[in-house]
């Protein structure tokens, strides 16, 4: 779960790492409000789940209350890479000397979270990583053995921090930060920048938060953090109804159990020469519920002209899938032809089932590929 | 032979008194596979049809020989289950557990690494050794016993390409679900090394998806390590980029863990890539047949 | 630093294991107090960091608070092996069932903590472990790993605990004590007996508790706790100044460098014929200061009648030893005989002070022997 | 050869800018050890006498080649120059430094020990290789070459025992204090194991104290596992029970841990135990003059 700038600056600060003093605001007057309540300069900040705020007019500055007013108003509303703006950050502006970059990501490869910092902050890391590949000094944590203070002074003197202020509040963040990365079950926290400021003080400006699904039971303040107006509406009902579910672009509505059947099935979709509607996984232990939920989900998307139901059975049993079908056919009349391919566990005693109902949009087929093939044509 | 779980496999269900794990114990039990206990706390004395439950895995491993653990608790209690089976001597530990926080499976990692335990999951399949043993949720029906070794990330779409190799005649050594979570106790690599001591594969697929470096990793490794011929497929051409495809690493971020770059990753050093799961299936039969 | 059991009792209330309440007391009046307070029957004990308090009769029933009184006078100011009773704990009596033992020490040889539980409790462990080992169950715990609570199971149904709310119980007090054990960090906690009353709760009636000397830094409160007025005089002066000494019977008393080399110098005077009146190291790092205040304890006992100061320069450097001894004999003006041998770093010049200085009573040796047969002598 | 140290060592010292570091380290480089760096943070870029000093161990090795710290910084920084130096890929650590809590050095005791590297100390005088190197407090004027191995418990009682040996014309290949707190880098054993395998080493002298029971099981292991004679002196014959004698573990509670337990225990295998100093090495003269 991606956390937007302000909640992920709430963790930070809860583990004591300096930021701006800040409210939020979900209209221009609760802006003003807010800039009133501060004081002095303002920076009204889009709260959206994707990049390029800067660029595309997400972020400004405002002298007083009432420009916080007129600048809320002109950002509420904005659409940046799909991501409608309902949400502002309004924070005390702060003067920039220097810009850094810290963050800490669960390097899955080596199995160890990884501590990232450079003194060359702002840009995006990986055009540091390309441009001046010297200048980042990138270091592995042992689980096991904590985080311990070398670490940061690593990072702090191999990054070439010389101003011994700077150098002691920087490695305070960086301890902090993993404390928080850890205990908030993060996979992702990222400062970018961490500001020094004309004075020598050093916090975070901006805050990119991911936290783990699988632990977010033990976080339940953050959980409750969800934001689901801004996405995607199918989307957000996929989620509610504990449906995975990617929305795409064309006419082949997608239903298969595990993500790698899945995304292969979209693959197999597109080598008949149709278009994938969406990806969906109705996961490991797949029941007739799941079924009913998933096909409310894809069906709710007018531009799918079939559906293409790819299942083998391992933990899920193909019989259960086989009355989910149907029932989900019966309960939602769903007229849109549907393309079965079933196989493993109880694969006979499904296709049986649906072989005795035989409603007349239910298409069975021997093979993912000829399932595949058939949806397509269903759908042209 | 085989790898990880055959005829010597002793095996353990931590959670054998849950309704899945009574389901799935008693279908490897059936498949052959020498179940000979359960653990559940509290109901040590008990038995599943004549498998003995006891209260703990050091019971298991003293009272009724147990070698191998399968955890098939709730993720809440699997990071314990883990360190409890490896501490009681368990070399092997396949964990079918879905939803374990991903910074209590790297705190286990990296203490069960170095104990040299073969760890395989979370959030796996399990291990099936065609006509020997099966240990987990892998529909064992659709594989036959053979000489190709299979290894994926994903555990229906190997389901996928084990039954299309079937159709084509063919047969598997082993089948390693590896899991699709961020932390997983075996690598790709692990299970290439282990196929290459394996005297019964001829062949290998490995079968990986967008996302991460893993399939680049292993195309290295096969170049530097394996002497038997290695056939690939990678689920995701058609992903889009930014969009998490179901497991929790399954995105492709910028240019980086693309479809694509992994083929070209593995065709580099030799591997031959299909694009569809009948498509290397088709290569393995040129290969094999 | 090992605590009394009613501090240990404090540190374990602090984890949340559960004991009784009670109170302290330094005289007949204050039990009394305590026992009006805390209602009902209580028990007064005696608290000296010494075994077998029960048999010297330093614990006793008392059925009110006039009686907890009259028990406390007659405990007050018993002599329990060389232990001055000083200090009463006064508890809420409790109804026994069962006794269990449960323990955490750090084994050295395996380099890791090691848990001991049995339902044999209120005896000694050592007990036990010889008439029934099988009663016993030892299980270590990896320090990275931490604690897990497949522990608990381990030792609970590993001893055989069988009613299930005693299960949950211990279990609970396993995980606490681990806690408390790390936290604090202790080298030794121990709960003999942890009872189990009719009614089945359990809870610890006693503590055992030993708080590594070199953790005290960070644990001030535990610090602070530091009974001295329990201790042999000497021993109490000897820890003021900082010096290692331990107090033994003879004659000779004993300046060695190094805990090793000092008590091989009890041994070699033993050897030699002689009685050593105490065991005290100078350290590692033995300067002239710390010279002057073990001489200061070591003349402080009467029983004294030759000093033996053997020295094997290392870290520490003989000349700063010799000005130190020169300083020591002039300032307190000791009359005693000292028998000094110098060997290792700057012992020439050591020795070449010594010399210069030459005060009658000062006798240098070139050996180790010869050195203990010459202190022998002069105490004789 | 030697062990732990020798002409191949690289020292870096932690805390060589602090008065004692700089004292030892110095009079470590005078004796021949190749010191080539000092780490102390914030000082990087300045030098102590001619030794360059960086702010990271990972420069010390990287700029300056070093393969072994010595550690002599105060107690509460020096597990963290362990790990640090752990992780920059120091193969040899020796901690000098005293009074570190227990539980942290058991922390860095299980995350060190699986990596294979040599830890002695903490709380010890070194290691010295006569004519070599030395690394740590060990006086080394009193102790000259030969092939009599020493590894002692305690700093004084080593030298002690170096000098009477050296009084009677014998020499060793490497003196090995291991340290007197509760948990150590190296124990008896592996020492022990180090000397078997050294080729200038002969015999070897283990001098133990009361408490514990290391002495005990080094026995064991020298009755299984060595080829080479071993001499022993046990301290604290005299020590009275439940008095803790200097060092942390130095206790004798109830019948164990006695200097007359240990000395049967070494006997039992046919070492031969001197119950002084200069007994233990007219023993060793007695054998190998």
């Amino acid at each position: 779960m991606d956390l937007l700038e302000y909640q992920g600056k709430e963790l930070f600060k809860r583990f004591g790492i300096p930021v701006s003093e800040g409210r939020v605001a979900t209209t221009p007057a609760e802006a003003r409000k807010a800039a009133e309540e501060i004081g002095g300069a303002v920076v009204v900040k889009a709260q959206v789940l994707t990049g390029g705020r800067g660029k595309a007019g997400g972020v400004k500055l405002a002298d007083d209350p009432a420009d916080a007013e007129q600048k809320a108003n002109d950002i509420l509303g904005l659409d940046i890479n799909g991501h409608i703006v309902r949400t502002l950050w309004i924070e005390s502006a702060s003067d920039i000397a220097k810009e850094y970059y810290l963050s800490i990501t669960f390097d899955r490869g080596a199995k160890k979270p990884l501590f990232m910092f450079t003194t060359q902050g702002g840009m995006e890391i990986e055009e540091v990583a390309a441009k001046d590949p010297d200048a980042l000094v990138r270091l592995h944590v042992d689980a096991l053995e904590g985080y311990q203070p070398w670490i940061a002074r690593r990072l702090v003197y191999g990054a070439g921090v010389e101003d011994p202020g700077e150098q002691k509040q920087i490695a305070d963040i960086i301890g902090k930060l993993y404390r928080c990365f850890v205990e908030s079950d993060a996979m992702l926290t990222e400062i970018n920048p961490l500001i020094v400021t004309p004075d020598g003080t050093v916090k975070a400006l901006d805050s990119k938060f991911t936290v783990d699904d699988s632990a977010l039971y033990r976080h339940e303040d953050v959980a409750a953090l969800r934001d689901t107006s801004a996405a995607d509406p199918l989307e957000a009902l996929a989620r509610e109804k504990g449906v995975t579910y990617v929305k795409l672009d064309g006419s082949v509505g997608i239903l298969g159990n595990g993500a790698g059947l899945s995304m292969s099935t979209v693959d197999v979709v597109v080598t008949a020469g149709g278009k994938p509607a969406n990806f969906c996984d109705l996961g490991g232990g797949g029941n007739a519920q799941g079924v009913v939920d998933a096909l409310e989900v894809i069906t709710r998307d007018a531009q799918v002209k079939s559906i293409f139901f790819n299942i083998f059975g391992g933990i899920t049993r193909c019989d259960e899938v086989a009355r989910g079908v149907l029932e989900a056919v019966e309960r939602m009349r769903i007229e849109l032809p549907i393309v079965v391919r079933l196989d493993g566990t109880n694969a006979d005693e499904g296709r049986r089932i649906l072989a005795e109902a035989a409603p007349p949009n239910l298409h069975v087929e021997p093979t993912m590929l000829d399932a595949a093939k058939r949806a397509v044509e269903l759908a042209a | 032979m085989a790898i990880i779980v055959d005829r010597d496999t002793r095996l353990v269900v931590a959670g054998l008194t849950g309704s899945e794990g009574r389901f799935h114990g008693l279908r490897n039990r059936a498949y052959g596979t020498n179940l000979v206990a359960g653990v559940t706390p509290g109901k040590g004395g008990q038995d599943v049809e004549g498998v003995p439950v006891f209260d703990t895995v050091a019971e298991a491993v003293s009272e009724a020989g147990a070698n191998t653990s399968m955890i098939f608790v709730p993720a809440r209690f699997a990071p314990d289950a883990i360190y409890e089976a490896v501490d009681a001597g368990i070399q092997t530990v396949i964990c079918i557990t879905e939803h374990i926080p991903a910074h209590e499976m790297l705190r286990v990692y990296t203490y069960v690494r170095p104990k040299g335990v073969t760890l395989i999951g979370p959030n796996c399949p399990g291990v099936l050794s065609p006509g020997k043993a099966n240990v987990g949720i892998i529909p064992a029906e659709v594989f036959q016993a053979g000489s190709i070794g299979l290894v994926s990330r994903s555990g229906t779409l190997t389901y996928q390409i084990g039954n299309e190799l079937a159709q084509r005649g063919l047969g598997n050594s082993s089948i390693v679900g590896i899991g699709g979570d961020p932390i997983v106790g075996s690598s790709f690599i692990d299970i290439l090394e282990k196929f290459e001591g394996d005297p019964e594969t001829e062949y290998v697929v490995l079968v990986g998806e967008i996302g991460g470096d893993e399939e680049e990793k292993a195309a290295q490794y096969v170049a530097d390590h394996l002497s038997k011929p290695v056939f690939s497929y990678i689920a995701g051409f058609s992903a889009p980029p930014g969009k998490t495809m179901g497991h929790a690493g399954a995105i492709i971020s910028g240019s980086s863990g693309t479809a694509a770059a992994k083929k070209d990753a593995l065709e580099a050093v030799g591997i031959k890539v299909g694009t569809t799961p009948t498509e290397v299936a088709e290569l393995v039969v040129a290969a094999a047949a």
